[in-house]
């Protein structure tokens, strides 16, 4: 069931100059309702002057034991700027949660590859732990621009094995994240969360391994609960709100 | 006790507070933030004979206080609507009101024919102000003739109450109101969405792959305002108010403008609640101003 | 070296921003806040026959990113100006355009005529679209009829550049700008204000003494943009595109749009500095993009 | 000459709940601008999601010393409420000074008494710093609705005598200040700065008693400068700007 919460944010920390890591709990303490990773949350950003509409940012991690919702924020314009100044015991108004998230492994599928972009890396955290509880062991592959765009390496390397490449070779393979070399081996399940490219050209090269392979789309969006009809994305079945039927999609059902 | 019961024309609604078309799905999208008895009406997304996938992405754009959209009437069409999504909606405590669109007059008409069927619609709202579709939509409400001419044949094909949604894209919507009603309506609804265009300079795009949409949000709130003044000294059916109204206050403003019940929009895409939150400031602000019909604060500006 | 200079009829501009009418006073106003010799022309505010003291107070409510306006048009006069005025101004390194208005078409013509007379003022802004007085202004804009009755008379009495500043309040704005542009106008600006309402809900009255007034501000710059990439494509003169502009991508909007010169209008109450920023961001932006004159962004939108 | 100054705030104090005296130096350390008293500024809100225009506020005090600009900020709608939830360190962009000041006494003038109602008590401080250095010795007659609304008390006291008036007689007075005894005095100049409605009564009731009046207006207003023509009050010279031609007026001006 999706709920409007308000919340207080626990911690609000810089990752670098465009990222902040943000930490909130329920401000009644009420137990966080629960989530699949690949979903997603609507904010109200409350001092933005520019922004009228929520900003639907992805969930992170949510840690049942602190009862807190984590969220990766980007500097994506004046809402997520203003998001990113906001301070520890500010409260926020959230909906949650919305969308679907990344299909579990099924039996059998062992092999699973996690290719993360930018701040398209934030629901891989989330899926990652559920792997890793799960009984997996999840192979990472995480693109940015450069060294200071990858975000949360050291939780990501405890979670599996953490491949990385940077546009300008700051660190990690020199390039996109099709040109890594992992991107040639055999998995049975691939997830992929990052710019509309990336996910487009992840799709493309692994459409005919066998490998099943979800994306998680970002298209603009103003509800989030499919009532207003403007995050379409076309599929075999027609357009479908990416806000209800997706974030995430199994690439065979995209018309890419 | 404060009576907020209102009527437009037989359609009798237990608040004056109604969704608009297009931003409340069809109810059950919002049954998690709210309880649907609650509500005066919900008028359900704008149904067509035919299925229409609407406009490519992208099809909204956000702008100051604003936003611009491009859906163009995406649905299932009016059979899909009764078999499967009526069926949900039928009985919940409120009242259905279904927006019909059409790319020629006859299309108006068949849908609501097939809409009548169903003794749970009691009304429809006719929708000849959508600026997001080629044939059709606004064509028709930009001109005394072509809303005439909707209304005419919609009031012959169905027997319940008529709702026409006006185009604020006029130089008299008055006028227009005033055929609409000569031709049998039993109330207006306005405005639509206002004609407007936005432009990714970086790119040198529209950011709409229509170029142009319809503008909502509280940014078009006082031209709205100022239409539902307009159009109830004009007309004598009732006037129902939308456009940019996002608090009990804004609905406020409507109401002493002249309208009779109004309609929340984009509203919903910000606060999914907002729908019994204005109902209950609507009682609230009747008790702390002595008023106990909802009725006696329609059209009561004092100017 | 980006070329920013930009001709409307014979009237050459150093660059694309203007300052809207009624939004930049006479000019001086500004002078702590930036050099006005830097601007492709200041407008300076709605001018009468005679002088008017304007409506009563008050006359101003602010809405969601905007304002609505009832000022009615004061001002001193026409021989005030020429008298007082002028001579403060006349040697600016920019272009006087003075905003001209009238009860009747005779005022008009009266008042081009004795600006006439003044070398610098080598071009008029003929305002057909003030939604603020009860004769002449919007009455004269809503009509092909009336726009080209005053467009005509101005004309044959004032020899320098006729500009013709447009109200948005009608079904084909790009209707109007065909009619005034058959009559010889050498520009049509637009848009003037959007006619809008807002009400006091706990008074129970109109925020403003006229009850409705004109909205500006970036509430209505997508409709502005609109109707700017409408008109564009409908004459063969040039457009100035005006309605909500608070900064320079926003200018770029109009210009992209299909608009020669921009107007910064409501942003000069909020930023005094604005217009220079505009123009150093217009310059600014076609040095990122590679284009060494503004000339060729001019309805450069790629859609 | 005006100008357009950042301003860093030093500190933003709450005085009860409906106030807070804010004190801004600019951030670049230049030296303020001279301003007179009953003069105004212009203040861009930042975070306000309903707030376009520019609040004006009145010049509470400029302290030379310290070069700071104080602003006594009244509660009384969403953008004076964001300026006082804003904390000390937060920049804020100003257009000052603005409008005209009080008219200091001319000679023979000794007898000087300064209304003042609720926050219109702001300007009336700077002014009576200024009639104390020119050695005079002010009467001030301040009125609220109750207590709480009394402002910088101590402050008035150190300045001259203080009659104090309040609707609800919770201190001082019980009534509004006409009924308060030293109305009933000799003046040889009045200022009175406050809600309408007082300022109304005060200048009808002194309007023949050979005093000079002025009084201070706040009519809602735009630009501030003299360009919107919103903000005119009618006068007995036609409709002006209260921005430029006011705030302060002398009561033979107007057609009250």
């Amino acid at each position: 069931m999706k709920r409007i919460i308000v919340f207080r944010i626990v911690s609000n920390t810089a990752l670098g100059s465009n990222y902040t890591l943000m930490k909130l709990t329920p401000e009644d303490n009420a137990e966080l309702p629960d989530t699949c990773p690949g979903q997603f949350v609507q904010i109200y950003v409350p001092d933005s002057k520019s922004t009228y509409l929520r900003r639907p940012i992805s969930i992170n991690f949510v840690d049942k034991k602190s009862n807190q919702l984590w969220l990766l924020i980007r500097n994506a314009g004046d809402g997520t700027a203003a998001l990113m100044r906001m301070k520890a015991e500010e409260r926020l108004n959230i909906i949650m949660p919305l969308g679907n998230g990344f299909t579990l492994p099924s039996d059998g599928e062992r092999k699973l590859l996690l290719v993360g972009g930018g701040v398209g890396v934030a629901p891989l955290y989330a899926l990652g732990h559920k792997l890793v509880d799960g009984g997996y062991r999840p192979v990472f592959l995480l693109g940015a621009r450069s060294e200071s765009d990858l975000l949360m390496l050291d939780e990501f390397k405890a979670l599996g094995d953490v491949m990385i490449c940077t546009d300008d070779g700051s660190v990690g393979h020199h390039g996109v994240v099709t040109t890594h070399e992992v991107m040639n081996g055999t998995f049975d399940r691939i997830y992929c969360c990052g710019p509309m490219p990336m996910m487009k050209a992840v799709a493309n090269m692994v459409r005919n391994s066998g490998a099943e392979c979800e994306v998680s789309l970002e298209n603009t969006m103003a509800c989030g609960v499919g009532a207003c009809l403007c995050c379409v994305e076309p599929t075999v079945k027609g357009n479908v709100c990416v806000c209800t039927e997706g974030p995430v999609f199994n690439i065979n059902q995209l018309t890419w | 006790m404060v009576n907020l019961n209102v009527n437009i024309g037989n359609l009798s609604l237990k608040n004056p507070v109604l969704t608009a078309s297009g931003t409340f799905g069809y109810g059950p999208e919002f049954a998690d933030f709210i309880d649907l008895n609650r509500l005066g009406g919900f008028i359900v997304k704008g149904t067509t004979l035919e299925p229409r996938q609407g406009n490519p992405y992208p099809r909204m754009v956000e702008t100051p206080s604003g936003m611009i959209n491009a859906v163009g009437l995406q649905n299932k069409g009016v059979d899909y609507f009764i078999e499967h999504i009526y069926p949900q909606i039928k009985d919940v405590d409120s009242q259905i009101i279904v927006n019909v669109s059409g790319a020629g007059v006859d299309d108006y008409v068949e849908v609501c024919r097939r809409l009548q069927q169903h003794t749970n619609i009691k009304a429809v709202e006719v929708n000849i102000s959508c600026p997001n579709v080629k044939q059709g939509g606004m064509a028709f409400g930009t001109t005394c003739e072509g809303a005439a001419s909707v209304t005419r044949a919609v009031r012959k094909a169905f027997e319940g109450t008529v709702l026409v949604k006006l185009s604020p894209n006029v130089t008299d919507i008055a006028e227009i109101a005033r055929a609409v009603e000569a031709e049998g309506a039993d109330s207006v609804s306005l405005i639509n969405t206002v004609m407007a265009m936005a432009i990714d300079v970086e790119r040198r795009k529209p950011y709409l792959s229509t170029v142009t949409g319809g503008l909502s949000g509280a940014a078009v709130r006082p031209i709205a305002v100022r239409m539902v003044w307009q159009v109830a000294k004009a007309v004598k059916i009732p006037v129902i108010g939308l456009g940019g109204i996002m608090n009990g206050r804004d609905a406020l403003e409507f109401i002493l403008a002249g309208a009779t019940a109004v309609e929340i929009g984009t509203a919903n895409f910000i606060n999914p609640a907002v729908t019994v939150e204005v109902i209950d400031y609507i009682e609230d602000y009747c008790t702390r101003h002595g008023v106990d019909n909802v009725n006696s604060l329609i059209g009561a500006l004092d100017y």
